[in-house]
């Protein structure tokens, strides 16, 4: 029977920590990439079987093994997983820079009205988004954008998957006023 | 009542609009925002005596609210027969309300994208032989953990004392009631035995959990009103310390 | 078709920190012990074949899925050329220890409320922690602390310069220090 290099894969994906590119696994295997591709393919339809509790799933930058989504609240209970949230000044500011990319600190704080440094570097020190260049203007100022972790964290296949809104969805909500100002 | 003022995470004046705009249920548009600059500028009356710079910046906008409560004020003048074009500030509060929404769009996304779980033992143990690894572990890291950590023990606090089941294992992390006047004893007593002064970094080390914490903070306040300590902070997040 | 929690029992152990034992498998689906056994020398069967690159292996705690030896050549060409990261358990254990050493394995694991067994072993090999000593109360259990490794590794001079605990930062929930002190 012809080798196909399936349990290979099968092991380097599953050793990794980050997805692993179909390029990275045929330059290790030394097999070409479409070949590469059609086992992933092999690989991804066997584990979507109902007997199995975890799946490959293919991320921006690759292939990774994990966990079903329908047995996430019974490994949180087993497990005693915590669920990191980003907080609202932080999902904000990743709004803005996903949307807006390439950006500036200067141009998030004039949308958002407050200052934005320690943000940035708290959202780089996470690598949800890294400095990609700079911008040709006064100053040279560096500009932003996201990352592939920041794809990740936010299950997102590519940008264009990022939600559009049309403008009723715009409308201000009149039933779940929660007024945190004057408390 | 007092009202909230967060250290950092600090709302700034376009959010403070567009709190006044959901409350009072308001379209984003320079006829409605007039009608809550009264508001807008009594918030920031409140405000001003607490940080000039923060001040400043509402300072702008409060500026072109102003400007447009005039304009809505004085008669139309319907001769001049150009359309009347959104201000600066009805612009940017749109765009501000566009990315709030976004942003609670990705929180949804965000929770998806949690449900996925990843191997979680080490490669070592996947591996089965030594193999030599790059460690990349930054300090920050560790900080991160040991409060994300703390942050959960504290939660699981809330639910164990609904649980009358709760094993006397717990005794041994001291997580009984904690107690502002034995907290603020301890702290005197602490720091008559040092000469040089404490910090508030030195009083929580030990704390073992996110109440202790609050509880020694508030009596460090405590002892402060009564005179008893004084207590020097040089720029925010900077160490608090005790004499 | 009669369900098996073959998929469940397959989650769980993936996502595991450390070993997983028949016994919590048994209490946390609600099924026998002997179900449990049985579905696990099934899960465990079937990676043992040719196309799979991981299989279930049994340690005294239980069990964990592990790549199969004669892969490890290929994965250790595939991390030679990366970085590794402490996974999440590996990183609040050492976190744990770190601040509060010198610490014994009872109380690491009341306060992550999950097992440290495995862990502990990992970042001894590090030689990011250690055995110091024994504390004095019944069973004389060994307590850890960090090592002069550790310190190196994160270029700090003692102890006493670990980063200040500060609560202002993305991953503490919205409900946080500030609003609990300030409202």
């Amino acid at each position: 029977m012809k080798k196909t290099f399936q349990a290979e894969i099968e092991s380097l994906i599953f050793s990794a920590e980050e997805p692993v590119s179909a390029a990275d696994l045929s330059r290790l295997l030394e097999i070409s990439k479409s070949e590469v591709k059609k086992i992933i393919k092999e690989i991804s339809d066997y584990y979507q079987g109902d007997s199995h509790g975890f799946y490959l799933k293919e991320y921006s930058s690759g292939f990774l093994f994990v966990t079903k989504a329908e047995f996430f609240s019974l490994i949180r209970d087993m497990h005693n997983k915590k669920v990191t949230k980003l907080t609202q000044a932080a999902l904000e500011t990743l709004a803005i820079i996903a949307y807006k990319q390439p950006i500036t600190r200067a141009e998030i704080e004039e949308i958002r009205g407050v200052k934005a440094e320690k943000t940035l570097l708290t959202l780089s020190k996470y690598s949800l988004i890294e400095e990609i260049g700079r911008k040709d203007t006064l100053g040279n100022p560096i500009v932003y954008g996201t990352t592939d972790d920041f794809l990740q964290h936010f299950d997102l296949q590519d940008l264009t998957k990022l939600p559009e809104l049309s403008f009723e969805e715009l409308e201000i909500p009149s039933n779940d006023i929660e007024n945190t100002l004057f408390r | 009542m007092p009202y909230e003022i967060k250290l950092d995470s600090f709302q700034g004046p376009l959010e403070v609009l567009y709190q006044l705009v959901k409350k009072n249920r308001i379209e984003i548009s320079e006829i409605s925002l007039s009608s809550i600059a009264e508001q807008y500028l009594a918030y920031m009356d409140k405000l001003k005596d607490f940080n000039l710079d923060l001040a400043s910046e509402f300072m702008v906008i409060a500026a072109e609210l102003i400007e447009i409560k005039i304009r809505a004020l004085l008669p139309k003048n319907h001769e001049d027969g150009e359309e009347e074009t959104d201000s600066n500030l009805v612009e940017r509060l749109r765009e501000y309300h566009y990315f709030k929404k976004i942003s609670e769009i990705l929180q949804d996304f965000e929770e998806e994208g949690s449900k996925y779980y990843p191997r979680a033992v080490d490669i070592y143990d996947i591996i089965g032989e030594d193999i030599e690894v790059n460690l990349d572990i930054e300090i920050f890291e560790l900080q991160e953990a040991f409060q994300g950590v703390l942050a959960s023990l504290s939660e699981k606090e809330e639910v164990e004392v609904e649980d009358e089941d709760v094993k006397g294992d717990w005794d041994q992390l001291n997580f009984e009631e904690i107690k502002i006047e034995d907290k603020t004893t301890f702290i005197l007593d602490k720091l008559s035995r040092v000469s040089s002064g404490l910090t508030f970094r030195d009083l929580i080390l030990n704390s073992h959990n996110r109440m202790e914490i609050v509880v020694t903070f508030l009596s460090i306040l405590e002892l402060a009103k009564m005179a008893k300590i004084k207590i020097k902070q040089d720029k925010i997040f900077s160490n608090i310390s005790l004499n």
